[in-house]
């Protein structure tokens, strides 16, 4: 956990309201995990007044990147930051994906901007990064891996060819049928693919309504699933407990107990 | 130069006139990852009740124009976890240590502050008085003179750690409840706690907060902060703990010029977790620019012709 | 569908929600010349006084985060010279003229009320009661209940012109102070006038204001003014007019969920004169989009779960 | 008056702090008289909350000159500007300067960013501008006009070639002395100028005690003098009363009734 002052190496606009933007942040990347995520403060003023929570969508060397989407104020500011400008992080920060014992089977279920965490973390489950977490390996021989991408319209899925590129399968739906099935996301896992096999393990990342969902599914299918939540965040590192959701033994901060939670620590109908 | 930046707050001795505000510093852990505890001139602890209390259902956060609006709940684990878990971790630091109570009955405070009595290394309690009294029908201790006198007076009582009340400013006199924790025995003020305030999403409109309202802190009161301070300052004798919107050093001195001899940093910390070093060297240099080699000379002193 | 926008608070009636706030707006003269008064729901005139009154000293004015304060003490040229010189203007539009009183002694304020009461065209008189009292040794009228009660039934009992009150935020009760307005005949509620504030120079030591503390308005107190909209609307049956920080149609859709069957726009009238219009414009859209054909089933339609 | 949504044509840093903007705003050249101000909101945020008012530099057809010094959050924002952008302005408001009578000599006395409202007035006083108020021509005949031009320091000294450009005497004075007379522009005029020949009147503008000194001079010579004074400003409109000085006969409004305004108008020992 650091506070660095990183400079911006590149802000680009790859789609749409989608921007990639890549900082030099070394201390961050020697230590991040996937599903980590840094606490960005994106403007010098206080409109908006606190940081921004982002997941780390990959680390190359010194360089950490975020995948972001423009919706309000805050994601506004940090799209106009241009190379050679400072940002302000916090990180990494909170607990990422786990995975501790050895698996053949794992799909990964991104709903819109939700695969922005999940490209960083296929890097590590297919070991196409050395830098492995020393306490826990996430995978020592070559699983399959399976990338659920899912979104509105086809001009809203991000990364089909990253993934491609590391040797997962990329299986594709969007709401309109523009590419691939035709539907929701989690409604494609509940169709096509959990009836026939069963993964050893299900990370999601995205809107809540999928999350509940998978949930839904994990429990029918008995799968040991992981999402990363979101909640709006103060301080971001566990202070505050201005960003907790309810488990059933109480609250849990999506800051610092989270923002990856095991399925069944939440208690998805308070969500 | 070298300023001289400690002050007493009646028998509280601060190396430096820079606190944590209570409830936006955890138990001081997670901050200590990200500056040295030991440079700051004091802690505010969480508030801790007797139980341990759950908090208000989420969302609890939301951003209103310079400004933050939280329904936290008073969420802590209890005297028992506090004295065991949290408090050996800040009694490590060379930094006043000041324990924040609350309780919803007279007797909770008094079962809190008897028990932390016992208790090596806290330099101050401070009475959150901003908790809705039970036996008056969920009326807000801090707003009625004569509750706060007899809340104060009995936990002076019981214990013999100075005692800092923690000011709610959602009242219509706010010296006038000042004055009534002096005349009971308290050492010294915080002021203020934050403002109740609310705010609504049009498109589902539900309120943003979980619990509908919340409390309103960050740079948006802080003129209503500071003004609180002067009016407190011109009515009581005792030293004030200045809190409320403070981003930087000069914000900072302008609550010292209204009379506060310490700040408390609240919000600030989530958006730098080193504001209040910045702070206290910010005040540091201002000494030093203005030749003035006393921290304490510089309190209250306002140019008014 | 294009959504009614009237809306009666008791016998006023509005040909729309959105106001000009008393202070902000002079006598509209000056706003004439950027926009069409007839386009308002209402304009609420700068406070008349019996006497012409200066005002306090320059500075007036400073801005603090998403804030403004204002010391400009009631400035006005007295009753003779509004009714020579002012009210003339505003006759000729076809908008809710409201004409705000205050006083320092309850006779000012019914002098005021018994001359007003014979002008043709007032649709309505707004009590502002945040005057300093000079009998209880300058006490704020607006802070007591007792005071606001035996206030408005008094000018209740000379005049026949709707009265609307305007409360102080600066209470620990807003809530209580309405019912005792309400409960002595008022027709409709204005809240909130301005949170008292304070700023310092911390290069001069001087206060911002030569009045030393002024009155907070601007987007900074908006949640504070949602909350007490909604904590009155709970506990009394008039019609609400919401004031505090509009600046945005989104805004004002906030005091309207809240409880407010109007809203007043203030200090946004200085950055962007059309404020008013947009607000205006921007409620009409909200209702056609969610398919609401009357503006007043909005008011107070807030889900709670 | 007018409120006007203004394209920037360009925005220059002149020198040190000081810039020059230049805005398309038709409606408000065509009325704006010297001594005038406009009303610039300079961000879509809430900070700065207010406009902020800056003088009228310059009109050349349709296009409205503002010479700016950044000094806080509100100039800072404006001097990022750049062209291609659009600013509200509220113009032209306030009195300006005036002249009725015939005249033969004037003095004009800036200090400091306090040049940018007389390089109009000279402009007009020299007839170099076709656009002459139809009420009250500043001038019929060819005056003596001299420019005294006081700062800090020789790169303060703003505008010295564009007035003789028109014709003026330009007279210096600079406070270390690296240009022209050493020390305070009021002090020059004090010293060399009103002691030797009355002018006919005297325009002012800069900071507040090159004013009072000027109005000090004036009681002694009997001179009409007119200055242009700042106050913080809410509408700039005549509505709220925040901008108010000190009259003999009562509060006056900086934005209405000034800015400028005649030295007798002022109770001196009030600001
Ligand atoms: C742990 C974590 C990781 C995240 N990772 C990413 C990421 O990699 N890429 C990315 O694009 N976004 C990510 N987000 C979401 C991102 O933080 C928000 O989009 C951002 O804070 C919005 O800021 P804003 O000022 O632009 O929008 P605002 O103006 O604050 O809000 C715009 C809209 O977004 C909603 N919103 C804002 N913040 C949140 C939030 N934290 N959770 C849910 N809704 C919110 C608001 O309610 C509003 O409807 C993450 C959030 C969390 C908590
Ligand atoms: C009628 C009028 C005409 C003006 N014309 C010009 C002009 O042509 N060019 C130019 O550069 N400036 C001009 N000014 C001054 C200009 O308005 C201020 O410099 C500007 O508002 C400062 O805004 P800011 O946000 O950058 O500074 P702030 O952060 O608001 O303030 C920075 C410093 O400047 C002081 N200040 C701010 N506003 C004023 C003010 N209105 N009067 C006095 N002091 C102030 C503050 O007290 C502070 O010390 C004029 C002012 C008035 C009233
Ligand atoms: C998230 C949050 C939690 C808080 N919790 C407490 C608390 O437990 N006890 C307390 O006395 N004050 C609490 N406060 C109030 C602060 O201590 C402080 O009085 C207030 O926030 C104003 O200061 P600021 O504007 O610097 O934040 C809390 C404030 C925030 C923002
Ligand atoms: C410059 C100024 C002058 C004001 N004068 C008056 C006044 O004369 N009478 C009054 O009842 N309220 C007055 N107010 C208060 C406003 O009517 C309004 O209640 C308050 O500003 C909050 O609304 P806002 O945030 O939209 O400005 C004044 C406010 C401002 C900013
Ligand atoms: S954001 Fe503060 S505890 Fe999570
Ligand atoms: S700024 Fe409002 S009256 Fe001058």
């Amino acid at each position: 956990m650091y506070q660095v002052i990183a400079e911006v190496l590149s802000n680009k606009n790859i789609t749409l309201n989608y921007f990639k933007i890549t900082l030099n942040a070394p201390e961050i990347c020697q230590d991040a995990q996937p599903g980590q995520f840094v606490h960005v403060k994106v403007t010098a003023g206080y409109a908006p007044l606190l940081r921004r929570p982002f997941s780390i969508h990959d680390t190359r060397d010194e360089n950490l990147e975020i995948l972001y989407q423009v919706v309000g104020e805050g994601t506004a500011f940090l799209s106009q930051k241009e190379k050679g400008e400072k940002l302000d992080l916090l990180g990494p920060l909170g607990q990422g994906f786990e995975s501790k014992e050895n698996f053949r089977k794992v799909i990964l279920v991104a709903g819109g901007i939700g695969v922005a965490p999940l490209y960083f973390l296929a890097k590590r489950l297919l070991n196409h990064d050395s830098k492995i977490s020393d306490q826990a390996p996430l995978k020592s021989c070559h699983p399959k891996i399976i990338v659920l991408l899912g979104a509105g319209i086809r001009k809203q899925i991000l990364c089909a060819q990253d993934f491609k590129n590391l040797g997962a399968t990329v299986k594709i739906a969007t709401e309109d049928g523009s590419w691939g099935y035709k539907g929701l996301v989690s409604d494609f896992l509940a169709e096509t693919l959990l009836p026939y096999s069963k993964p050893d393990l299900v990370f999601a990342c995205g809107p809540l309504p999928m999350l509940k969902k998978i949930a839904q599914l994990s429990r029918k299918y008995r799968l040991s699933s992981q999402v990363s939540l979101e909640q709006r965040m103060g301080c971001g590192i566990g202070a505050c407990l201005g960003c907790v959701v309810t488990s059933p033994e109480g609250y849990l901060r999506v800051c610092k107990d989270g923002p990856v939670f095991r399925v069944n620590q939440i208690l998805w109908e308070r969500l | 130069m070298n300023p001289n930046l400690k002050i007493k707050l009646g028998r509280i001795s601060l190396k430096n006139p820079v606190l944590a505000a209570s409830g936006t510093f955890g138990y001081g852990e997670d901050y200590s990852r990200f500056i040295d505890l030991n440079q700051l001139g004091g802690i505010i602890t969480k508030t801790v009740t007797l139980e341990p209390k759950e908090g208000n259902r989420p969302p609890r956060l939301a951003e209103t124009p310079s400004g933050l609006l939280n329904s936290i709940g008073l969420e802590n684990p209890g005297l028992k976890v506090f004295l065991r878990e949290k408090l050996p971790f800040l009694q490590q630091f060379n930094t006043a240590l000041v324990v924040n109570i609350a309780g919803e009955k007279e007797e909770e405070y008094l079962r809190l502050a008897e028990r932390l009595d016992r208790v090596k290394g806290i330099d101050a309690l401070e009475i959150n008085i901003s908790c809705p009294n039970v036996k008056t029908g969920g009326l807000i201790f801090g707003t009625k003179p004569r509750l706060v006198f007899s809340l104060v007076k009995r936990i002076r009582e019981v214990t013999d750690i100075p005692l800092i009340t923690k000011l709610t400013p959602n009242v219509t006199d706010i010296a006038e409840i000042a004055q009534a924790a002096e005349e009971a025995g308290t050492e010294a003020l915080s002021l203020i706690n934050t403002l109740v305030g609310m705010a609504i999403d049009v498109e589902t409109r539900k309120p943003k907060l979980g619990n509908v309202t919340g409390g309103l802190s960050g740079p948006a009161i802080r003129p209503i902060a500071i003004r609180m301070v002067r009016q407190t300052f011109q009515k009581v004798n005792l030293p004030l703990i200045g809190v409320g919107g403070i981003m930087t050093a000069e914000d900072a001195l302008e609550f010292i010029l209204a009379g506060a001899s310490a700040v408390a940093i609240g919000t600030a910390n989530f958006i730098d977790p080193k504001t209040m070093i910045k702070v206290r060297d910010g005040i540091r240099e201002y000494l030093r620019q203005n030749n003035i080699g006393e921290f304490k000379d510089l309190i209250g002193w306002l140019n008014l012709d």
